[in-house]
This record gives C-alpha cells, structure tokens and sequence, in this order.
C-alpha cells in the first residue's frame, strides 16, 4: 500500500505540473489576442446612443483603470497566479463587477449535467453495442448498428442538431426547442421544474448521443474483438460457461479499462462546454460563456473558463490514473 | 487405412475405453486473399484411452498433439476444421464427437465428465476476477447445491491438492505460476470427471514445481480414478507419470506403447532418435542431433512424413503411408523399416 | 589480469519497484564474480530456476542493464565507461547474443538475411575480397545452413531450430569474442535440440569462442559445458566444474534441482 | 504494394465498397480544376435553383452551382483533413515511438509535455488563435494548430506498444546487429503499430474534420476558403434550412458522410492486412 | 400507400404514448400567463451572460435589450426615427422642449408632474441631478465621461425644473436626454442614494420609471418577463393610452433558423432581424407574419449607412480620385442583389434613406446629383445614374411579381433613387490621373507594388455586410485590384478604432432618422477629434477623414439651433462635400428584417402606419405597445 502512496504523490506532482503548464500556455495565448476589452465595451456602450467623441477617451482612462490593466506584463502575470491560488479569477470585464466565478458557477450546473449525462449514456450505448458486435462478430442486426454509427459518427454536428430540431421541433412539435427550462419557471427544486429540465434536455442529449455513440462503439468493437481471441475467453467458452457470463464477466470486463480511460477524459472534459449545443439549441452553458468573453476580450473570464476546463480534464484523467489498479488488477503502480 | 491395422482400445484385459478416438482427421484451413492453406494438422489418429489411465501423448512442436487434444476437447474453431473421424466418450455414445453431439448434451458432460487444461497456464485465468468466480463460472452450474456447500466443497478439494483456501481470494497474477497451474489442475478436476485432457501442463515450471505438479496429476488420478491425457514436448515429463505414451509426428501417431515399453525398446526410427538423443547427468557419450526440420504440414512429404530424415529411408517409404500395426502386445507402429512384413 | 576476457567484479543489480518515498526493492543479482580466461576459450553454465537472477546477469553481461554495484570488464574495458555510439558498436563487435526464443528472435514481419547483411556491414568494414553475400553464406555454413535456405526467408517459413542457428550465424558475423546465449535450446524441439548444443562445442573448439550459457536444464548444461556456476535467488549457491558440480553436488539447493530434474531413465524404475 | 492493393480489391466486399466512395471523393476533389466557375465568386448562377439537369446538385443562395463549390469544398477539406493526419501521425509516431524506445527521463519528460496537450482545451485555444492570428487563419495554419494538438493522446497509444517492442528480443537483435535506433524504430517498430496509425489516422479526420466544420459554423475560420464546413456556414447564413434550400446542406453532408464511411471500411480492410496478429495468425497454422 | 398510414399509425401511437408531449405545454407556453396577454420579443443580445444586473449606469455589465430601458426606464426626450405617435418629437419626463440660453451654456428642462416610481415614490427634479451628479461622481458610470465633459452644474430650481449649467456652449447638449436609440437614462435618487458604490450595485430588482415592471427573469440569461404596472396611468407612456399586452417576454431565440421556426410556431411574436432569405422564408410559410413593407423588400431601413468606409489615413486611399475610382467599380445592384437578395434601400449620399431624410435630403438633391460632374483627369463624365432603384424593382419583378411596387414613389421609397453607374474607364482614367497603372490586368500603385485592398468585415455578427464586402471584393478584383475579404469577426471594433484597416464595411453615418439634424454624427467627424495614425480613434468618424471645409459645416451647425431650418442646409453642404470628397462609399440603408407575427396581437408600425421603428430593442419600441391590440 505504501507503494501506491508514493505513486499517488508522484501522481499528484504531475497533475501539478500539467495544470501549471496548462494554465501558462493558456495565459500567453489569452493575452495574445488583439482584441482589447476597452474598446470592446467602449464600443458596445457607445453603440446605444449619441457620445461626445472627447467624452471616450476620458472613459477609456477610467476603464483601463476598473479593469485592472494597468502594471507591466510580469506583473499582471504575478497578481493572476496570486489570485488563480486564491481560486479567485478576478471580476469579468465584459460583465464587471460580477466576478468569473459567478458566471461561471451559474453556467457550469448545466453543461456538466447535460454532458455529463448524454457522455455517460453515449458511452454505455456504444460500449454495450460495441461489445456485442465484437462478441457477435457474424451477427446481421449489429453489423448494421455498426454501420449507422459509423455513418452518424461523421455527419457535422451542427447538421445533425438542426434536423433534429425541425424534426422534432417544427415538423412534429413534440419537444421544446430553446432554453434549459421552461420560462417563467423560477429555478427551484420543484416537481415542474424539474420535469421541464428533463423535457429541455432532451434534444440536445438525443443530438450529443448520436454523435457520441459512434466513437465508443468502434472503440469497444475493436477492443473485444482482440479480447475474444484470449486465451481465457476461450477456455471459459470451452469449459460451458453461460454465454452471457463470457460476455460480460470475462470480454466486456477485460475491454473496459481502456474504454473507462476514455470515459474518464470525456467526462472530464465536459468543462469544455458544447458551444454548437449550447447555440442550437439555447442551452445554458460555458461553451457560449466562452465564446462570448472571447468576443468581448475578456481574458478574465477566458482563463477563468480555460482554467476550470484544465483542471476537468487533468482531474478525470488523475482519477482515472488513480482508480486503474481496481479496474485492472494486472496493473503494478510503477 | 489398411483393414490390417489394429483397432485401439480391443485389448483383452480392458473393458470399454472411456475414449476413443478414430481415424481423426482435423486441418487448419485458410483463406486469405486468394490464398488457400490447408495444413493437416492431424492426419488420421486413432488411440483409445482406458479407464484410470494416464495416457500421454508426446511430439514436438507442429507434431499436432495439441490439435489433436483439442479437437478432443470439442475447442474446434475456424481456421480449424473436423475433417473426418470420430471421438466416443463411454458417457457420450453414439454423437461421434463433442462437435457432433447436441448442445444441451454438451453442456451437461463439460467439466462434470469432461475437463480440459489448456496450455499456458498464464492465461487461461480471467486476470481481473478473483479466482473464486472462476470456481464459481466453471463449476458451480455442474454441481448444483447451495453456494455454501459449494463454498465447501471447493475449500476441500484444494485442501486435498494442498492447496491453501486463500487461492480463492487472490488474482491469477498475485499467484507464481506453479500455483496458478495447480489452481488450475484443481479447477479442472472440483467435477471430479471421468477424463482429463491436460495439454503441457508443466511447461514453463521450474523443474521443482514441475515435478511436484506431476505428483499432483498421478495423486488425482489416484484419489479420484479420473482417466488422463497428457501432452507434453518433455519426454521427461512422461516418463514420470504416464502409463501408456503415443508418439506424435507431423500429424500423425508413429508408435503407442506402455511407456516403460517405449523408454526400453523404442522402435520407430524417430522414437529411437529422442530417446538415444537426451542428454543425461553423468553420461558423456556424444549425441548426435536429427538432421532436417519437421515437416511443413501445408505441404507434406508423399508416404511416411518422417522419411526425409530417416535412416532407414526405403523406398516405399516415399510414396506410400505405413499403417499403424501391433507389433507386439499393446505396442503399435507405422513403420515399413520396423513391420518388414507391410514394406513386402 | 590483462589477459582475462571477461572480469565480472562482484555485480550487483538491485530493481526497484513502488516509488520515491518508499519503493520495494528486490535484489535480482547479489554480489556474483566470475572470469573467463582470454587465453582458453570455454563454455561456461549459469544455472538457476527462474527468479535467480541468471538472465539479469546475463544481461548485465551484453550491457543491456546496467549493475548496481560492480564492475565488469571485458577485454579490460570497464563496461560502464562504453559512452558513444561508436564504443558500444565496438563492444557489441566482440560480444554477442543468442536468445531464448527463436522464433522471436527476429522480427516475424521481416526477412531473415536483412538481420545477417546488417550485422555484416557494421561490424566488418569490407576489405573488398570477399562479397558482404560469400561472408554469410560463410557464416551460415559454419551453423550447418547455407545462404540459399535463408535469403528471402521469413522466420515463420523456418523451424526454431533452423531459426536458433540463423541466430548463432548471425553473432558469428561479427566475429565475436564471447557469444553469451540466453537459454538457448529450451524452446528448441528435443529432436534438433542437442545439434544446437554439439554447435557450441563446436564453435569453441574450432573458432575459440567462449560461451555464457545460460540455461535451467542441468542435462544440457553437464552436456556442454566445460564450468558451472548455479544460482539462487541472486546469488552463487556453487560453481565449479560442470563435471565434478554435478556428479556431486554440493550445496542443498544444487542436490534438490538435481533430484528435480526429469530424467528417462526414471520411468525405468517404475 | 499494388499486389496488396489487387488481392485486397479481388478478395475484400469491404475494400472494393470504400475504394469506390473514395474514389468518388477523389473524384469530387479533383474535378475541382475544371470547374468553370471561381469558387469564391458569387452570383455566377441563377440562385435558389433546386438540383436539375443543368445544376445538378442545385445552386445556393450566393448564386453559386452546388456541385462545383462542392468539389472545391471537398479537396480543400480532404487536403484539409489528410494534413492534420499526416503531421499529428508523423508527431504521435516519433513521440511515441521514441519515449516507450528510449525510456527514462526522455520518456518522463516527453510524456509530460504530452500530458499537457491531452488536458489543454482545444476549442478556447483554436479561437483564441484566430483572433491572434486574424486573416492570416489560412486553412493551412488551422491544420498546422490543429495537428500540433491532436496527437498526444495517440502517441501514449503508441508508446505503449512501443514499451513491450523493446522488451521483445528482436530488438535486441537489432541492436546487436548494429542498428541504430532511428533504424530501430523505423525499419523494426513501426509495421507493429501501423494499425493503430490506421485506426487513429480515421478518428483524427473525424475528429479535425468535425473541428473545422464547427469552427466555421461559429465563423473562426477563413470563409472565403471553401470547405464543407464553409459551405455549412454560408448555408446558415442565408437560412438554408428553414428557407427550403435543402440541397445546400444535404449535399455536402452527404459527401462527408460517404467519405468517412469510405475511410473507415478501407481502414478496416487495410487493418487486416497490415494488422501483423492478422498476417502472422495467417503464417501460423498449426499450433 | 399503406405503408404510409401504417407509418402514420405507428406516429400517432408514438405521439400519444411520448410522456414528454403529454403535458400539452412542452413548448413555448408559459405558466400562469395567458399567451393572449403576452408579448414575445427577441432580445438580439442573444443571451445574457450577467443576467441579475440590472444597474444599466454601470458600464457594459447587464443587458442592452432586455427590455430594461425599452419599458421600464425613461429619460427627457424622444426623437422616433420615423413619423413618431404624435410627431416625431416626445416630450416624456420633461413637459416641454429645452430651453437653451442664447450662447448655448444653460440648458433649462421642465418637468412632468404626477409620474411616479414603481415602488409608489414620485419622480422629482432630484432625480435627474441624481442623475448627473452620481455619475459625473464615479468615472466608471456609463455616461461619468459624457456629462463630466458637459456639465459645469446642475441644480434643480424647483421639484420639476432643472438647470444645467454648460463648461462650453453646446446646442445639442439635451441630445444625451434624447432617445433614439437609447440616452441618458434618470436614475432613482431614493435607490441610489442608499448605495455605497453604484458602480458595484446590481439594481436587481430594478425600480421602474416606465410603464412596466419586471415579473421575472432567467439567472442564464435567456429570458426576461415584464409586466405592465397596476398604476401604468401614473407613467409617461398613458398619454397615449392603455399597453396592449399586459405581459413582455424578452428572449433569446437562438440561430437564425430557430427564430423563423419559433415564429412559425408562433412562440416569437417580433424577430428583430432576420436573414434576408429567412424573411422569404416567413412571408412564403405564414400567412400572419408582417414586416415594415407588406411585400418585398419587408425590411425597415434603419437611420444608419453601411458604405465602404476608407482609411483616408492610409497613403493609398488619401486621394479622393482613387476613392472615387473605386466607387465607379462598384455595381451597387450587384451589391443589393448579393447583400439583401435585392431588399436595400440604396442611397448615393451620405445620408440614410430613411425616415425624414428623402423628403429632406435625397429628393431636393436629386438636381444637383444628375448635374454633378466629376474630372476623370481626360474627360469630364456624369457619373450619377438617377434611374437605379427602379432599375433594380424592374430586375426583381420577374421572380417577385405583385410584390414589387410599380409606383416611382413606392419603388423610391423602398428601393431607393439613384446610385453612380458602374464606368470601368472613368475609373482608370481616375486612377491613372492618381499614378496608378495597369500592367498586364492588375493594378499597381505609384510606388510599383500590387494595388491591395482589403476589405473588413465583420463575419457572422452582420451577415448582410459580409455579403456586400464579399461582393464588391468580387467587382474590384474584375477589374484588375488586388482586393482581398477580411474577416474581423469579433476584433472589428478594436480594429475600426485602432485604424488597422484598408477599408471596412460598415456605417460612420447614423441619424436621428425622424429629425434632419445630423449633428448626431456629424459633429465628431470635426477634425479636432481626428486621432493619429496608430492611436485610437473616437467614433465615429472611422474614416479619420479631416477636411477644413467639413469643420467650418460642423462649427456652423453648432452655433444654429437643433430645429434651426439653416442646420437642414448646412447639412445639404456636407452632403455635397461628401460626394466630391467620397471619404465613404455610401451604400445602401442598413436595412433590418423585423418580422411580427399578428397571432396574438396586431398593431405593429408598417410602412403604412410608420408611428414607429419596428425593431424591438430601440428605446422607441415603447410607443408600439400601446398601439398593439389583441387579435381577433
């Protein structure tokens, strides 16, 4: 046990140091861009009416001071790792005074959820499905299963979320279209509420599953057609061991970790947000609160977005590393 | 086959055989881009094995023993294909095979009279369960009692192995390899069953482990009566424990003998060979190594496979297939230098 | 001390295994000496179960693991001072491997002569008499082979003994000194198995070669080898002539494997 | 090679269908220099004009002919694709091939910076790069970023093989044999991980090729390009969809779909060709 | 065919046994408001990323086009962009119009009385010095800079006058009280003055001035609900009557293709704008749906210009000749065609189209277009074609037949007048008089390199610009320049301020569309706001063009009054200055698809009723709620 302490400190240290890089690569690319969230908000604020053009430039003054961008690049570098270690990413500056981690902290309830959700779902449908078409290698009906996800896995998302829209949002309006809940439904944890949430999800869920499955089934298929050929997996076929016992206890089961790796990373990516979801279908969600503080020139909010994303896949990745010698009992930690 | 040749398994002194096998004939068959294989790999076997034996069968690598245990064991999966003869169990008459015989049939003697240990005991083992489910998979359907009882029996069947119960909680690769061949001697062996197939169970044991794991075999046999057929490269391995050995070459079975007989008074040219050719503690005599490799069974030599490098190479012996003849009591050969009277 | 071939200077190899603060650490090779004589060349057994380390020096031996602690010298090089490229070519010039598994010891995807013109072209810079083709079929005759079986060949179109001997001609192409041979026959089918072992003798006897043979078969070992040395869990348990070592061993482990070992002659007893 | 090409055409369903629907993308992106019209320029066509005789696959709403931009659209996508491939397969290959070889700190460290390419967030960081790089974003540039990060997670998947090829004794072998190992990992290791090459070379497309697509929906690409994520964003721009204009998007679709398809069956094939468990079981025979 | 209803049967099944459909409500409906009393309206801001602020004094922090300004804030003055409820002119909070000293440095607001907060509190001239002196207190306020530039003091003579001393003379001053689009809005003095920094204060839940309060919102930020006031009477909007829709829902709709489904749906009564074909799409599909036209062009043309507006800063476009050679490449149908399908509202000068501006501006100058001569250095050539919008009716009413007007007026009104011909040699006769020339079909500078020029835009954020840069790349690159697209999609502000640009799509040009004056731009394309190359520039003269003639305008109109006729003059001066100088391209109108959708409710501003500008996140979108009525 003291030897998995040591790997997991070792572990831990790399985490460290991966989000560490991360962070910085993201910081330098954030601070690279040309937009300035000066003029950003000068012009959405002048935009609305009639200013004196003398009046901006005292505007533009007080703002860079509100914003906080004055001090040299080494030290506005430091006062951001002084504050990313307080978890504090500063205030928004294309929503100032709300801090970044309000903004973040209202969005990101909806796109782990929904992602969350759709990832666990896609993975378990493509993984079972996958595992039976590597299992049931002559079997007609999963080799035609295996032949939609295949034909679904490339269509563009965007495509594909559109049609399912009009589909069931126009041609047969069945399911709502826009938003996470319904309006006018205060966010409480109600019954209607949350039967709303669920009703909301739907169609983006359907859509992220879709597209999901194809990848895991493909990865499972080809995972258990190699496992099949083990040695053990013939040996319990040949000793009259159930079928569905095979199946599951010694094919699915010997395929799975690689396949939990995967599911790990995705999961832990769904800090990312889904910018196409989010923008078809109206979700609530971080990938729009992204794009739009990119927009905006807010690097507060970007890196606060980068930052959180970072972290999500660093840490599914780091659990993953952690859980391995449950999953494969093989695995020494080295 | 000539109708001269001696049908196995009609010895006097014997009862029916718990197995035996006729005339067998299985091939590895390919297709590959155009490109048709088919390697014969067992060509025409037939042996019989009695109750309570240990029956070995020995040869080397490519010689087809492991097909042939194999197809025994009913493992027949394309590439590899039955291509005639029959295999009888005294418990499954009349299907001719395991192949043959109705699903539920086959279900209900695997493991209970049946059992097979496949080689390379590093991986027969499902590496992420414990080896307690494996007791539980394999075995527990057969027996058909409450999982305590069972809990029970298999504590107690490893304790005649002596085995410690702890086994059961450990992963097939927290176990040395001789204790993960033991374990799975014992797995094979809980349905105490009629026949055993052991294919190179002590291959890859240091010679330690290797010679208690035989004792293991000889003591089941003893305690539970099951019958044995052992494979093995190792004529050592038989020498130690079979009572009956056949000799395997490119496919087919050269010589079948009591082993005592076969170690004693080897007759087949090829026998002979191994035998002379083992190196021994304490023997300086140099040894001559066979000249040639074994045969490619995709494309074997015409008449006896052996005769490309064989001494005593006659003529004959290129275009024509020695039948397996009795020669003496209980000891059988295919060859036309040894059954002179076939050759004329 | 000059005219040793190979010093092996009380070696050890510790691997550890865990982590920084506190990992597990297994002794695979404890404190083992052994020399061989330039002067005499000579087969020389390390015998051992698995676990006793036999591999591990053997290793340690072709450089390909670096001791713990000790030193090994060959030819009076100190083996860790081998840097460049070009020292370790010129190491590996005198001294050569054969593995335990024939079948791969070459890689299954690819031509077995690529292996022999390789070694040929590294190791002996070409003098121009003698075509890079007249050196391995030169080679290939002296393992009983010719270049005409082996060119455009793939491993999986030979036998393993076939195999073993491209393996023992392809160390001979780089003329070594020392052929350190990792349990050579025990894959290799008992038929073709002692024409193998003959070919050492023969390769020390006709060409001067030593030999480390490494093996767990005390019959082929007593067969061939001139000393022995057995191994237990690291360390030497007893070494001396192959001869007098095994007729009479000595220490309890050497008794037991010797007890252990399956030999024919015991089913005569039955 | 064309021996391997004629038996797998002569003996593989799978093989000959995706060889023809790549052909047809081939086909599509080479008939691309004979297209009579500029694909950047509008109102060549009559607009609107559903799939007919004269207009095949219809026109847009930018009066441009359908078929024309999409054969534009697909060699610049399938150049498009093949690049972020070819460069991330080139990157994962030495990465991976040399860390599990080498081992040690260069393998510690190696995988470190790999580490922190599997856990960047791509989308922030590609848009990000289009507002540094504004109208420079050729699409030459996007596949260069994209390919820089798109290899990390395939290169562990490499090096994992690459770890137990060295501790197989043909590369011991080599080694003695004198290669060096560039030799080593070029002319010993890498027919064994071909396959995963392959079955990742797919997903990469899928995946750069979803990327991009994305990236122009939200408009972080250089639109004057044609691409089928181009042809995507214009068709929303004007509407297509709900305007009736279906041929705009359902052509496109359709040929990215059929390529990817394609793809995957010949890698499939290929796979069991090149896949050395396949091609050494087919060696094997009797065990 | 029985396969179909078999499909059809098994649909049906499907969609009875859905448990999600089953609630009857799984769209757009909303709990506990009659969609017969509700208003749904897009919110063009998509969706709010700081949804629960609602201090609009604060800069930049919440949302533009909630309906927080539009219903529930007010201020001084209103200006509508088109006829206006009751003229063009409103006096809403203050009674009367301002009063102005003669030199233009006080400025006197009289006050309504009887207006009432909605927390019961009443409306008083403290307010509006609230107003002033909060913000001129705090730099970070919105309108700190504006009024601190402005305001030398305020005071309030009495609870419904205020006086507002100036540090300059300014006769626009009371244009920060006016409402076009949005103004100075009157914060509440009894709120404000109980916050500590009203920069850091959220204002959530706002206390409204106007006739609507809020209901409820989405923390997300996708949608807003107001409601009409118990005591709406006690607001300046009673004058005109009772509000129709007793609920406003303002919402994020999403892409394009959503909104015109939602309104198909009839879940979306007013898209604010709309692709050109999602408009077609609309007319085609719904028998309901409005626009400011009954047919084509639909679209309502707002007081802005898009025109191709240079970089006069740049060496190449300095001279007037190679803009105007530029100009002459341009085949504006082909532009209308390409941007707006051919539903713009073209103009040749620098005004909008729109509103009082033809009658003011484009009819008058007519003459003096089709006289205007332009020196081509060989020749001297009338480049002015009088005859382009109907030229471009007559192009479309093959394909659109009834709906393309046939009276010259209606087709000058929605089409526009007179655009310059497209004249390739005027125009190398220009550029070569400019030193450029022409080798092997490609134009070179004077200085030898290739004629580049690019032109920005701004992506997906103005589709319709995109298409028109896209196009006139397109014409220029015919003719032999070097042109290039652009895309500064997200950056363009940055940019356009920076001066980091050849030339830009976009508008310089903006109006109060109902009013002549247009001192709303005009007045900061003085020179004395011309930044340096490299330094950012002030809006709105993105051109950075400086001209002595244009000052001496400028300074003219401000020393004449905001209804001044001679301001209409000086404006028609510029005008003239701007054709010969041709600092910006004009274009076109920037014309916007609102699409109403008369389910619910009718009423809404059209082209024949044009009370107001249709486009729902204006201040003035206030005036259509009380003409809206409930239909049927």
């Amino acid at each position: 046990m003291s030897g998995y302490f040591a790997y997991v400190v070792r572990r831990l240290a790399q985490f460290v140091l991966v989000v560490f890089i991360g962070i910085n690569i993201a910081y330098v690319i954030t601070h690279a861009t040309p937009i300035d969230p000066v003029e950003q908000s000068i012009s959405v604020v002048t935009s609305f009416g009639n200013t004196a053009p003398d009046a901006i430039e005292k505007m533009r003054t007080s703002l860079r001071e509100l914003y906080g961008l004055g001090g040299s690049p080494v030290e506005q570098y430091l006062a951001f790792w002084k504050r990313i270690l307080r978890a504090d990413f500063g205030p928004s500056m294309s929503a100032f005074p709300t801090p970044v981690s309000t903004l973040i902290g209202r969005a990101l309830p909806w796109t782990a959820g929904l992602l969350a959700v759709s990832t666990i779902v896609a993975w378990g449908l493509g993984s079972l499905l996958g595992g039976l078409a590597g299992y049931y290698q002559e079997s007609r009906g999963l080799k035609l299963i295996g032949v939609i996800a295949i034909g679904v896995h490339p269509i563009p998302y965007y495509i594909l979320a559109l049609v399912l829209l009009i589909v069931f949002g126009f041609l047969w309006p069945v399911l709502p279209i826009t938003g996470g809940a319904a309006m006018n439904l205060p966010q409480a944890p109600t019954f209607d509420f949350i039967v709303s949430v669920m009703q909301h999800a739907v169609l983006p869920a359907l859509s992220l599953i879709l597209i999901g499955v194809g990848s895991w089934f493909l990865g499972m298929r080809a995972l258990v057609s190699h496992v099949v050929t083990e040695d053990y997996v013939v040996y319990a076929e040949l000793a009259g061991v159930r079928p569905w016992r095979v199946l599951s206890s010694y094919v699915m089961r010997n395929a799975l970790p690689p396949q939990l790796t995967g599911l790990a990373m995705s999961l832990g990516g769904i800090f990312n947000g889904a910018v196409i979801t989010e923008k078809v279908f109206g979700y609530p969600g971080v990938g729009s609160l992204l794009v739009d503080a990119v927009y905006a020139g807010d690097y507060g909010l970007v890196l606060g977005v980068t930052t959180v994303s970072i972290l999500g896949v660093s840490t599914g990745v780091l659990v993953i590393d952690l859980l391995y010698p449950l999953l494969d009992p093989r695995v020494k930690v080295t | 086959m000539t109708q001269a040749e001696t049908m196995p398994g009609e010895l006097p002194d014997d009862a029916q055989p718990i197995l035996s096998v006729r005339d067998l004939q299985a091939h590895f068959r390919t297709d590959r881009f155009g490109v048709k294989r088919d390697v014969k790999a067992v060509d025409g076997v037939s042996f019989a094995v009695r109750r309570g034996e240990i029956y070995g069968l020995a040869g080397e690598s490519s010689s087809g023993k492991t097909t042939l245990v194999r197809t025994i064991a009913g493992a027949v999966k394309p590439p590899l294909d039955v291509v005639g003869g029959r295999v009888d169990f005294a418990f499954l008459p009349g299907y001719g095979g395991l192949r043959r015989a109705p699903a539920a049939e086959v279900a209900r003697i695997r493991w209970r009279h049946l059992s097979y240990i496949m080689q390379g005991s590093m991986n027969v083992l499902n590496p992420v369960r414990r080896l307690r489910s494996a007791f539980v998979d394999f075995a527990y359907p057969h027996i058909g009692e409450s999982r305590k009882q069972f809990e029970q029996d298999v504590v107690a069947h490893l304790a005649r192995l002596k085995l410690d119960p702890s086994v059961l909680a450990a992963y097939p690769h927290e176990l040395s390899g001789g204790m993960r061949q033991r374990a799975t001697i014992a797995l094979a062996t809980i349905c105490r069953p009629d026949v055993i197939l052991a294919d190179e169970p002590t291959t890859a044991l240091d010679v330690v482990v290797q010679k208690e794991v035989l004792a293991m075999i000889s003591g089941i046999r003893r305690e539970i009566g099951s019958s044995v057929v052992l494979v093995s490269h190792d004529l050592g391995v038989h020498a130690q424990v079979t009572d009956r050995l056949g000799i395997m070459y490119a496919g087919r079975l050269i010589e079948e003998a009591a082993t005592v007989e076969i170690f004693r008074n080897p007759l087949h040219p090829y026998t002979r060979h191994l035998i002379s050719s083992l190196p021994r503690i304490g023997d300086d005599v140099p040894r001559k190594g066979l000249e040639g490799a074994p045969p490619n069974l995709a494309d074997p030599p015409p008449g006896c496979r052996f005769h490309p490098r064989c001494p005593l190479a006659m003529e004959i012996c290129r275009h024509k297939v020695p039948a397996t003849l009795e020669t003496a009591p209980g000891h059988r050969i295919a060859c036309f230098a040894v059954n002179r009277s076939e050759a004329a | 001390m000059s005219d040793l071939l190979l010093d092996v200077c009380q070696v050890s190899k510790t691997f550890t295994r865990g982590g920084l603060l506190s990992g597990q650490r297994i002794a695979a090779v404890k404190d083992v000496s052994l020399q061989l004589d330039a002067a005499r060349p000579e087969i020389f057994a390390i015998v051992g179960e698995s676990g006793s380390g036999k591999t591990t020096l053997s290793r340690m031996i072709l450089n390909i693991e670096i001791p713990t602690s000790g030193k090994l010298l060959f030819d009076g090089v100190d083996l860790a001072t081998l840097r460049t490229g070009a020292d370790r070519l010129a190491f590996m010039h005198k001294v050569q491997p054969i593995f335990q598994n024939p079948f791969d010891s070459f890689n299954p995807l690819k031509r077995l002569d690529r292996y022999l013109f390789m070694t040929h072209r590294r190791f002996i810079a070409s003098d121009g008499r003698i075509t890079p083709e007249m050196a391995v079929d030169e080679a290939l005759h002296k393992v009983g082979l010719s270049l005409k079986e082996v060119s455009h060949r793939y491993p999986h179109e030979l036998s393993g003994g076939q195999l073993q001997r491209v393996a023992i001609a392809r160390a001979l192409l780089a003329n070594p000194k020392l052929i350190v041979a990792d349990e050579p026959v025990s894959m290799i089918d008992a038929s073709l198995r002692i024409s193998i072992v003959n070919l050492f003798k023969t390769l020390r006897d006709d060409l001067g070669i030593s030999i480390i043979y490494v093996t767990h078969d005390l019959a082929t070992a007593y067969y061939v080898s001139d000393r022995i040395m057995i191994m237990q869990k690291g360390s030497v348990v007893e070494s001396g002539d192959a001869r007098t070592v095994l007729n009479a061993p000595q220490h309890p482990y050497s008794r037991q494997l010797r007890e252990a070992a399956l030999l024919p002659d015991v089913a005569a007893g039955l | 090679m064309t021996g391997i090409l004629r038996d797998l055409w002569r003996y593989h369903a799978e093989f000959r269908i995706g060889a023809a629907l790549i052909a047809v993308a081939l086909l599509l992106s080479v008939l691309a220099s004979f297209s009579p019209y500029p694909p950047q320029q509008v109102y060549v066509v009559p607009p609107d004009v559903p799939p007919s005789l004269t207009y095949w696959f219809g026109t847009t709403s930018r009066g441009q002919d359908v078929f024309w931009q999409l054969t534009f659209a697909m060699r610049n996508t399938l150049l498009f694709g093949c690049t972020v491939a070819l460069i991330s397969r080139l990157l994962a290959l030495t990465i991976g091939l040399f860390s599990g070889y080498k081992g040690g700190w260069i393998d510690r460290s190696l995988m470190a910076v790999n580490d922190t390419f599997i856990v960047i967030p791509l989308l922030p960081i590609l848009v990000l790069f289009f507002f540094v790089m504004r109208d420079r974003m050729s699409w030459l540039l996007l596949a260069l970023i994209m390919a820089s990060l798109g290899w990390a997670y395939d290169a562990r998947l490499i090096r994992a093989v690459a770890m137990s090829l060295k501790a197989r004794e043909f590369t011991q072998s080599s080694l003695f044999s004198g290669m060096s190992t560039r030799e080593i990992l070029v002319q010993e290791h890498l027919p064994y991980v071909m396959p995963i090459v392959f079955s990742t070379t797919l997903n990469n497309m899928v995946w750069s090729i979803g990327l991009e697509v994305t990236l122009a929906v939200l408009g972080f690409t250089d639109i004057n390009t044609p691409t089928i994520g181009g042809m995507i964003y214009w068709a929303n721009q004007h509407t297509a969809m709900v305007a009736g204009i279906w041929w705009w998007i359902a052509f496109p679709t359709i040929a990215v779909i059929m390529t990817f398809i394609g793809l995957f069956l010949l890698a499939v094939s290929m796979n069991d060709y090149i896949d050395p468990r396949s091609r050494l079981r087919s060696f094997g025979g009797a065990s | 065919m029985r396969c179909i209803r078999a499909l059809l049967l098994v649909a049906s099944a499907l969609m009875q046994s859905f448990p999600l459909a089953t609630s009857g409500h799984a769209q757009g409906a909303l709990q506990n408001i009659p969609r017969k009393e509700l208003l749904i309206l897009e919110n063009p801001e998509g969706t709010v990323k700081n949804a629960g602020w609602f201090n609009i004094w604060a800069i930049n922090a919440g949302s533009q086009s909630n309906g927080l300004q539009q219903v529930a804030l007010d201020t001084l003055w209103y200006i509508d962009p088109e006829s206006g409820l009751d003229g063009v002119w409103d006096n809403s909070l203050a009674s009367d119009k301002p009063q102005y000293n003669a030199n233009f440095t006080e400025m006197t607001a009289k006050l309504r009385k009887g207006i009432f907060w909605s927390d019961g509190v009443e409306f008083t001239a403290d307010d509006v010095v609230a107003t002033v002196t909060t913000q001129i207190k705090h730099p970070g306020m919105r309108f700190s800079a504006v009024l601190a530039s402005n305001v030398a003091s305020v005071e309030a003579t009495d609870p419904y006058t205020v006086v507002f001393k100036l540090k300059k003379p300014n006769s626009r001053f009371h244009a920060n009280f006016t409402v076009r689009w949005g103004a100075v809005w009157i914060l509440p003095k009894h709120v404000f003055e109980k916050v500590d920094d009203p920069v850091r204060f959220d204002f959530n839940k706002p206390v409204s001035l106007g006739a609507y309060v809020l209901n409820s919102y989405d923390p997300d930020g996708k949608w807003y609900i107001w409601q009409l006031r118990d005591d709406w009477q006690r607001t300046t909007l009673a004058r005109y009557g009772k509000p129709g829709p007793k609920y406003l829902a303002y919402i994020d709709p999403g892409p394009p293709d959503k909104r015109v489904i939602a309104q198909l749906n009839h879940e979306l009564d007013v898209i604010h704008d709309i692709a050109p074909e999602g408009m077609f799409a609309l007319a085609k599909q719904s028998k309901v749906t409005r626009a400011w036209f009954k047919g084509f062009p639909y679209g309502h043309p707002d007081p802005t210009l898009p025109a191709v507006i240079f970089n006069t800063q740049n060496e190449l476009f300095r001279n007037p000749d190679v803009r105007w050679a530029l100009a002459l490449l341009i085949d504006i149908k082909a532009v209308s065609m390409a941007a707006y399908r051919g539903a713009a509202t073209i103009s040749a000068i620098g005004v909008p189209p729109t509103g009082a501006h033809p009658a003011t501006y484009h009819q008058p100058m007519e003459e003096w277009l089709k006289g205007f001569e332009l020196d081509t250095g060989k020749r001297k050539i009338k480049p002015y074609d009088p005859t382009i919008g109907k030229q471009i009716a007559e192009m479309l009413r093959p394909s659109m037949g009834e709906q393309i007007p046939s009276d010259p007026a209606e087709i000058a009104r929605a089409f526009g007048m007179g655009w310059w011909k497209v004249d390739p040699q005027a125009a190398q006769e220009l550029l070569e008089k400019a030193g450029f020339t022409k080798r092997g079909g490609a134009w070179t500078t004077p200085d030898g390199k290739p004629f580049t020029v690019r032109v920005m835009v701004e992506g997906d954020l103005r589709p319709v610009m995109t298409r028109a840069g896209t196009m006139i790349v397109q014409l220029w690159k015919q003719a032999g320049i070097d042109a290039r697209i652009d895309v500064a999609q997200g950056t363009l502000p940055t940019r356009r301020a920076a001066g980091d640009f050849d030339t830009f799509i976009g508008w310089s040009v903006e109006t109060w569309g109902g009013h002549p004056d247009l001192s709303y731009f005009l007045d900061s394309w003085h020179s004395q706001f011309v930044a340096e190359p490299g330094k950012s520039q002030p809006l709105r003269n993105w051109q950075r063009w400086s001209s002595p003639a244009l000052d001496k305008i400028i300074e003219s109109i401000r020393m004449v009054g905001f209804d001044d006729p001679k301001s209409t003059e000086l404006g028609k001066d510029y005008i003239k200055l701007a054709v010969k100088e041709m600092p910006t391209i004009p274009l076109m109108a920037y014309n916007v698809f609102t699409a109403m959708d008369q389910t619910y409710w009718t009423g809404y501003p059209t082209s024949e009723n044009p009370y107001t500008n249709p486009v729902p996140n204006w201040g003035n979108s206030r005036y259509m709620l009380v003409k809206l009525k409930p239909a049927g």
